[in-house]
């Protein structure tokens, strides 16, 4: 099963490994942003359209 | 009250009553329930003078433009 | 009736359907025949979420008994919603132009920007 | 104008554009690339007229991360349950950096949604559910999200709560809309903020509310007596601030470590990349620690706005903010040359549009009386310290500077006018005015902190510290004079008074039997009786806000809980109380705002007049009229408006009526007391109240109908009807008391563009400002843009996007307004100066 950890977008915090950011980039009709998003490490990441493996 | 645009014919009290153009002229906007057009309709005639668009003012320019009040300020 | 029930019994018709409306169909749901395309029927302006005021009935008129009771004197009007079943009511007055663009703040009495009422313009 | 080719626009250089005052394409052309990206990237929040623009929409996660924590946490004492869910939504909602951006923050998941919180309001909720265009995709989902959360929601919101204890005439009376506006609790309000507290830094705060619960802890192990048991209610309190400042600190160490992340795995530039380590740094210093320099100052004070406003709407911002960063830009600019000035102007510029892009969903009443614009964000410029000496710095001309580059309509400025501010700030506002901002509004700061001293008893070295709560009143930022809590619900629609004595209490418009039986005015023998009636009346509908108001902020710990605003106020943290408990030590900033009052004054004249001295027209005869809302008395509609005395014109008969009435407020403010004993003043303002009210004011006797526009300001004269020159208008308006009569009085003025460019226009304008300081007027704002432009922009709203206009306490972008009101605003009378 594919976790959020083995996704391109996936950022493990230092300070606690099994928590992570999902850093995706938007291009919204206005402007450029990066988003940061919560997830647990090992959340399973089979239904995300986004998913990347790393 | 005859509409000017889609000569829709009703007593004047059926537009629909917007708002005043200035409170101290005759002049109203009301809109035509037929074809929903806004109409600057004059109350003292009880008349639809004209359809009224975006950026147009049938009444004229806006309160005291045209002769600015002159009183010096030193 | 004390000063105190009148008013709360117009306090209830006023915050008590909040409470009860339940899901999704609930909200939804909107009668050919309802207040909120009535000529006799304000929205209310402190909050649109579809309460509001009849102008010909007061408080103590029912339009949900088999057999509506109209109570035409008092010191307040109907309080009633958008999509309450009105085609019992024998002051149902139907609006032509039901105006659903919110952008514009011009119309007196008849201002529907709600989303369940757009079906009817389309 | 309007005709122009884009080819040749380009054309044009930025003096042929400054000569053709298009002061927004000269903007466009001299602000820096990074300022021109940001602004433009803004995705609009305020509602255009009533509707929202296209593609905003209703952020979900808010909601759904409250309240599954709120859920979980059912049973805590309620500022501990609503820390905890905060502190969920703060550690668990996306964050985002915008390209070239540097001031970090934003309220809400993406940058084109908008927040709202459901505990505040049910009504609210289901308002939101009823919206068009703001459900996010896929529609059917969120439907059913929005239902879930409001079924949970309905009955449990602290407005519920409150309506259920209310008196239940009252609450069917002020939930009517027809008297005035607002909400009775801090669920939709806003609060003044001590900088000079706050600025120690979170970690100091958690330090003192340790040591106050230590100590509280021992008390509680020592003998048992009464005086002890308030003290177990101080802990879960102290818990919650702690719990939420803990919170507030990971929230900006998100941001430290997405910019880290970005600057590491995503950014090749390394100017971009340098800049991203800059915002690592400054979110890892603040809020926790004090900050060291201008980034730092502007991103703690940026953090703690958006904080609050995760805890509640805060429709307004009360701010100063060139007083609080002033040191910081002189440290930087003048003293280390850390930054240049342009480097600091995009600080400013950003912090500007920052504050711009937030968004709060607002009520349709709240979106028609303040179109375009999601809360009422006056910044305060200028004025005095607190021992009297000019505070004005080189923040104050920065911010004007960025505000023409920029050109948000929120915030804008309210800027503290004094007799020793230094030319060269005061040209500063000026350019500002002559841009068409339509801010600063000049306040006269000698009347104001006198004022406030009048009504509330602030010392006066504390009043001198004041900031515009919202668009008028003045508060200062100290311990005890900060007010955490705008009694909003206090906001009276005031033409109801000459309405209800016209018609014997009876509101036509919303069918109720509202104010008082005072009488048939057939039957009044004389003036004077018809007066008593209007005093009534004015008395009952002061009396309903203010009690409603009252109540609901003394329940407002109960009802709603401040953890995060506690935790910022000195006087909460001290005491372990809520910020919005009032028996902390607040001395009290009350104040009813009166949305259109001076219909009272014109109609009252035309009464008196027409029916009582010259006997022209009988009480019948204008009743009549007023009932068939002046159709079919066109004639005699045109007479009350052409030939009875109108405010305005220096005319005694009708300036001695607004005298008389604000005299009679005043006295009655002083009967209405607020929760600390102290009194309510009238403020007359409309913000674009006089539109949403048009629809709820029957015909009166000033000759307006129902629909019109009410008269725009505070004390304003109606659109057109001030016919005898600028002069005219401002000593109608000295003739009462700037510091006795009242809390603060809204004048608009229209000025010519053409006759007040140059230096020659300057010396116009700085004449026409002494004789209204002399005359002891407390407010003034102008509109400086001409018909043509404005008709223009009607026509073709594409091509102006950034022309501002002032609408009434606040600016907003002429596009995003509705007809009636841009109508409305092109109709009053351009004061010429010369």
């Amino acid at each position: 099963m594919a976790t959020c950890k083995d996704c391109k977008s996936f950022f493990a915090r230092e300070d606690d490994r099994s928590q992570g950011d999902c850093v995706m980039r938007v291009v919204d009709p206005r402007q450029a942003y990066y988003q940061a998003t919560p997830v647990e490490t090992e959340k399973d990441a089979s239904k995300c359209s986004s998913f990347q493996k790393k | 009250m005859k509409c000017t645009e889609c000569a829709f014919e009703a007593p004047i009290g059926k537009f629909r009553y917007l708002y005043n153009a200035r409170i101290d002229s005759s002049i109203s906007m009301r809109q035509c329930p037929q074809c929903e057009q806004w109409l600057a309709v004059d109350e003292l005639l009880g008349e639809a003078q004209d359809a009224v668009h975006p950026g147009e003012a049938p009444w004229g320019k806006s309160a005291g433009i045209e002769g600015l009040a002159g009183d010096s300020q030193g | 009736m004390s000063r105190r029930d009148k008013w709360k019994s117009a306090r209830d018709a006023m915050m008590g359907p909040l409470a009860r409306a339940k899901g999704v169909k609930n909200r939804e749901s909107v009668p050919e025949t309802c207040c909120g395309k009535c000529q006799m029927w304000s929205e209310n302006a402190y909050s649109s979420e579809g309460r509001g005021t009849c102008r010909v009935l007061k408080m103590g008129s029912d339009l949900n008994s088999n057999q509506p009771t109209y109570v035409l004197e008092g010191e307040a009007g109907l309080i009633s919603y958008f999509n309450m079943d009105a085609s019992r009511c024998t002051y149902f007055t139907k609006m032509e132009l039901i105006d659903t663009d919110g952008t514009e703040c011009s119309d007196p009495h008849f201002r529907r920007a709600l989303r369940q009422m757009k079906k009817f313009n389309e | 104008m309007g005709q122009r080719t884009a080819q040749t626009e380009k054309a044009l250089s930025v003096d042929e554009l400054a000569n053709r005052r298009e002061w927004w394409s000269v903007a466009q052309k001299t602000r820096s690339k990074r300022l021109d990206y940001l602004r433009k990237g803004v995705w609009k929040k305020g509602a255009i007229g009533g509707n929202y623009a296209p593609g905003i929409k209703i952020d979900l996660t808010l909601p759904q991360l409250f309240t599954e924590k709120w859920q979980e946490q059912e049973g805590e004492p309620i500022m501990l349950q609503k820390a905890h869910a905060i502190a969920h939504v703060l550690d668990n909602i996306p964050i985002f950096i915008t390209d070239r951006s540097q001031i970090m923050g934003y309220i809400g998941s993406a940058p084109h949604q908008i927040v709202w919180h459901w505990q505040g309001i049910s009504m609210v909720n289901e308002e939101i559910y009823n919206e068009e265009g703001i459900i996010p995709e896929p529609e059917e989902e969120s439907l059913e999200i929005l239902a879930t959360l409001n079924d949970y929601w309905g009955g449990r919101t602290a407005v519920d709560k409150l309506a259920r204890i209310l008196d239940p005439e009252d609450a069917v009376k002020f939930m009517s809309g027809a008297i005035g506006w607002g909400t009775p609790t801090s669920a939709a309000t806003y609060s003044t903020k001590d900088f000079t507290y706050i600025f120690k830094g979170f970690e100091a705060l958690l330090a003192e509310i340790e040591e106050r619960m230590e100590e509280t802890e021992q008390k509680l192990q020592g003998n048992p007596s009464p005086q002890l048991l308030p003290l177990y209610d101080k802990l879960p309190r102290w818990e919650a601030m702690q719990i939420v400042l803990e919170a507030s600190i990971r929230y900006a160490k998100r941001y430290a470590r997405l910019a880290r992340t970005l600057a590491e795995h995503f950014e090749s530039d390394p100017t971009r990349k340098e800049e991203l380590l800059r915002i690592a740094e400054t979110c890892e210093r603040v809020p926790a620690k004090p900050p060291r320099n201008l980034q730092e100052s502007l991103q703690f004070d940026h953090f703690v706005q958006v904080l609050a406003r995760y805890e509640t709407f805060e429709g307004a911002w009360p701010h100063r903010p060139d007083y609080v960063h002033g040191p910081y830009y002189d440290k930087d600019v003048n003293q280390e040359k850390r930054l240049t000035k342009e480097e600091a102007l995009d600080l400013v510029g950003e912090h500007l549009i920052r504050t711009y892009e937030v968004g709060i969903f607002a009520p349709k009443w709240a979106r028609e009386g303040l179109q375009g614009i999601t809360g009422t964000w006056v910044w305060t410029m200028g004025g005095v310290k607190p021992d009297g000496s000019d505070a004005c710095n080189d923040m104050t001309i920065a911010y004007m500077q960025a505000a023409r580059l920029v050109r948000v309509s929120n915030p804008t400025f309210g800027f503290r006018w004094h007799p020793k501010v230094k030319d060269e700030v005061l040209r500063e506002c000026f350019e500002c005015i002559r841009h068409g901002l339509g801010y600063p509004s000049m306040r006269n700061d000698p009347v104001l902190v006198a004022n406030t001293v009048h009504w509330y008893g602030h010392p006066v070295e504390e009043a001198r510290t004041w900031v515009h709560q919202a668009c008028m009143s003045p508060c200062p930022t100290t311990k005890y004079g900060c007010q955490p809590m705008r009694m909003a619900s206090a906001t009276a629609n005031c033409a109801k008074m000459i309405e209800y004595a016209l018609h014997d209490g009876y509101d036509p418009v919303v069918n109720m039997q509202m104010g008082p039986k005072t009488g048939d005015p057939r039957q009044f023998k004389d003036f004077e009786e018809f007066f008593g009636a209007w005093v009534k009346q004015m008395e009952w509908l002061r009396n309903i806000l203010v009690r409603t108001v009252n109540l609901g902020r003394v329940k407002d710990p109960e009802f709603f809980g401040r953890p995060f605003l506690s935790a910022i106020y000195e006087r909460a943290v001290e005491t372990g109380t809520d910020a919005c408990d009032p028996s902390n030590g607040e001395r009290g900033n009350a104040w009813v705002t009166g949305f259109t009052w001076v219909e009272n004054a014109d109609s009252l004249a035309a009464i008196k007049k027409f029916v009582y001295d010259e006997k022209k027209y009988t009480m019948d005869q204008l009743m009549e009229a007023l009932n068939a809302n002046w159709v079919g008395y066109e004639e005699m509609r045109l007479d009350f408006v052409k030939n009875a005395p109108k405010w305005g014109n220096d005319d005694d008969y009708v300036d001695d009526l607004m005298v008389r009435c604000l005299r009679e407020v005043s006295r009655h403010a002083k009967e209405n007391k607020c929760p600390s004993n102290n009194n309510w003043p009238l403020l007359p303002e409309n913000v674009s109240g006089n539109i949403h009210y048009a629809n709820l004011v029957g015909a009166l006797p000033n000759g307006r109908r129902l629909g019109d526009a009410l008269y725009d300001g505070g004390i304003s004269p109606g659109p057109g009807l001030d016919k005898k020159g600028p002069t005219a208008v401002l000593k109608s308006c000295g003739k009462f008391d700037h510091v006795t009569d009242g809390r603060a009085f809204l004048l608009n003025q229209r000025l010519s563009p053409t006759q007040l460019s140059g230096e020659k226009g300057y010396q116009l304008w700085k004449a026409y400002m002494k004789t209204w300081a002399d005359l002891g007027l407390d407010h003034v704002q102008f509109n400086m843009v001409d018909d043509a432009t404005l008709r223009a922009a009607q026509k073709d709203p594409e091509k102006y996007q950034e022309v501002i206009v002032r609408v009434a306490g606040y600016s907003a972008h002429f596009v995003d307004i509705s007809r009636k009101t841009q109508d409305n605003i092109i109709q009053r009378t351009v004061q010429g100066l010369g």
